[in-house]
């Protein structure tokens, strides 16, 4: 598109190049735009509601329209398309502090056992975080234990690797790796180092398994 | 070691501002990222292509920096000696003619590693300058502003990283082993002696009283112990609170606090 | 634009159809969304990818283009419009000169494990540079290395890609370059623990994997 009668006096850009940027700012801004505040933040000498219209004439007909907000500018959706936004409607809640250390035991002792989780965190494992996580999909149930009771255990599910970006669990960083990266608070410096007996010591089977360096 | 060889020379040829420059080293040690960024700013001064650097010339460089930090009395970090040391070997290596008997890597050889590892810091040193040249989002281009969500077939989805993950995980590994780092710790309640503590007296508070009642004998006359005990009683009490063991109030800002126990049922 | 050669002997809407589609879709999220995802929420018998080709060439030249990140496509304005958007700039915690060089260097390096980092800047890690990046979501653990002690290594994420506008590790600027002048080879230090053949040969595990094409 160009269209040099419509190069002002001044030297604004052409119209076709004031309307990339009035795409640009309705696109990222967030919240709709004024004219005024196009105008504002166009370069002088811009018709930003010139540039406007012929915005709104190229969207016409695509899968986003740009369309008016009370005084305001926006972009959205053709509502023809609205059955494809329904996956994008998704409330993200962070997971409760309990979920997220059962999880993170599930991770790096699977296959582990309910008594086991409640042993390593000290406490009582609610119900609603284990049905929470299976749910997710993020643990699932493992092989039963061969002791007495045969007790179910929990492993993580492919879908808990792709969500944490981990070829595997054993990709998981262990406790020294923790350290050197500064997540853990070394104060006994290299501990690992010194005092291996308080890091793998009294991990129950999988987990030397998992840690066996 | 004799200075008159060819290359032992050269340093004596440095010029004013090279010198100058020399001992602004000296004056900015901290500046520097470790021994191998000082070689490679000292490097520098030879004003040719990290790929002919002269190691030798390099090594007297970076030893007579030592040697003048060491008179000007600055503290070396211990990197920055072996690298000195193991730079002295190098050089005298280089001087003297080759062991035959000697099957490990020649001089030649472990020179020829040095400037590669010089060149490769250098080349990642560009390459991280180029990258943070690059357009970057949020600064030059942007995301959508205004995502949109439809209000329909709503779905919660919890989401966690994977450094939540890992701290859970650290927390509960690790939680014996912290220790509230304390100086003299003659002078310190803990907050678990405090809760400890409080278990035990807790029946006894059947009506409202202060706090600072309930604080140990010999800890609330010493101004330091009597705000140690008197902070990890206030914790303590906290915690029996969210447990719903007591209750607790404040008339007013700064008011004493009063505690209660709260009956079973 | 209608081809209504392109239409499909399923029921699959015309190819102007998808790209309306593709194009709501990928308006509506600030997140670069997969083409895996995006042939999940196409009507059934659509190609995602053309439809993105398609696409790709319609914003080409205008305030918001489409671009690739990694195996994701999303929407992002014009770097060259950047100056207008100085409201929507978002501050970024400056990072250190050395969290910058280790960032390269597991771009570059990428498999990279700590003491390679070390070795290519002489200079120990301190904690928190690579907590921080980890923060960042720019780096995250990539699969252990199958040497004794079986490191954790380090590479760079999708959101890496995405901050720097990469389209993939390959594109990262003059890694052709370094790469022939052998300055991302695992190089040790002559008579060190390695044996000498081992220099020579490939990269190590993973590298090759990652950018031969």
């Amino acid at each position: 598109m160009s269209e040099p009668i419509e190069r002002s006096l001044f030297e604004a850009p052409p119209i076709a190049e004031q309307e990339r940027m009035v795409e640009a700012i309705l696109f990222a801004s967030t919240e709709p735009v004024t004219v005024a505040e196009l105008a504002a933040r166009l370069p002088h000498g811009c018709d930003a509601a010139e540039a406007l219209a012929y915005l709104r004439r190229r969207y016409e007909g695509r899968g986003v329209r740009l369309v008016r907000v009370g005084e305001a500018w926006a972009f959205r959706t053709a509502p023809d398309l609205g059955h494809l936004m329904q996956k994008e409607v998704v409330e993200h809640r962070k997971l409760s502090r309990a979920a997220i250390e059962t999880l993170a035991i599930i991770a790096y002792h699977q296959p582990v056992t309910r008594a086991e989780i409640e042993e390593i965190r000290g406490v009582a494992l609610s119900r609603g975080t284990i049905d929470q996580l299976l749910e997710m999909e993020w643990i699932r149930f493992g092989r039963r234990r061969m002791t007495p009771g045969r007790p179910v255990t929990f492993v993580v599910t492919e879908t808990f690797l792709d969500h944490f970006g981990l070829e595997s669990a054993r990709d998981l960083p262990g406790l020294k790796d923790l350290r050197a990266a500064g997540l853990l608070d070394n104060r006994p410096l290299p501990g690992a180092m010194q005092r291996p007996d308080e890091d793998e010591g009294e991990a129950p089977d999988g987990q030397s398994e998992l840690f066996e360096d | 070691m004799s200075d008159g060889d060819l290359f032992g020379a050269l340093p004596e040829r440095q010029s004013v501002t090279e010198r100058l420059a020399a001992e602004a080293l000296i004056v900015d040690v901290d500046g520097f990222e470790g021994p191998l960024d000082l070689l490679l700013t000292l490097s520098r001064t030879q004003k040719v292509d990290l790929r002919r650097i002269s190691v030798l010339q390099l090594a007297e460089q970076y030893l007579g920096f030592v040697n003048k930090a060491k008179a000007l009395r600055i503290e070396l970090a211990a990197d920055y000696l072996v690298m000195a040391a193991w730079l002295a070997y190098l050089k005298s290596r280089l001087l003297l003619p080759p062991d035959p008997t000697d099957d490990g890597p020649s001089a030649e050889e472990l020179a020829a590693h040095l400037a590669y590892q010089l060149e490769r810091l250098q080349a990642m040193r560009e390459a991280a300058a180029r990258l943070m040249a690059r357009d970057q989002k949020g600064r030059d281009f942007f995301a959508r502003g205004l995502p949109e969500t439809v209000e329909r077939a709503r779905k919660v989805t919890y989401s966690a990283t994977l450094i939540d993950l890992m701290r859970a995980y650290a927390r509960i590994r690790t939680k014996d082993e912290f220790r509230p780092f304390v100086m003299d710790r003659d002078h310190l309640f803990t907050m678990e002696q405090a809760l400890e503590r409080m278990r035990g007296l807790i029946g006894y508070a059947a009506d409202w009283s202060d706090l600072e009642t309930w604080l140990p004998e010999g800890w609330d006359t010493n101004p330091m112990r009597r705000r140690s005990s008197l902070a990890a009683h206030f914790a303590a009490i906290l915690e029996m609170a969210k447990r719903g063991q007591v209750d607790i109030r404040q008339g007013e800002t700064f008011a004493p606090i009063q505690i209660r126990r709260k009956d079973a049922g």
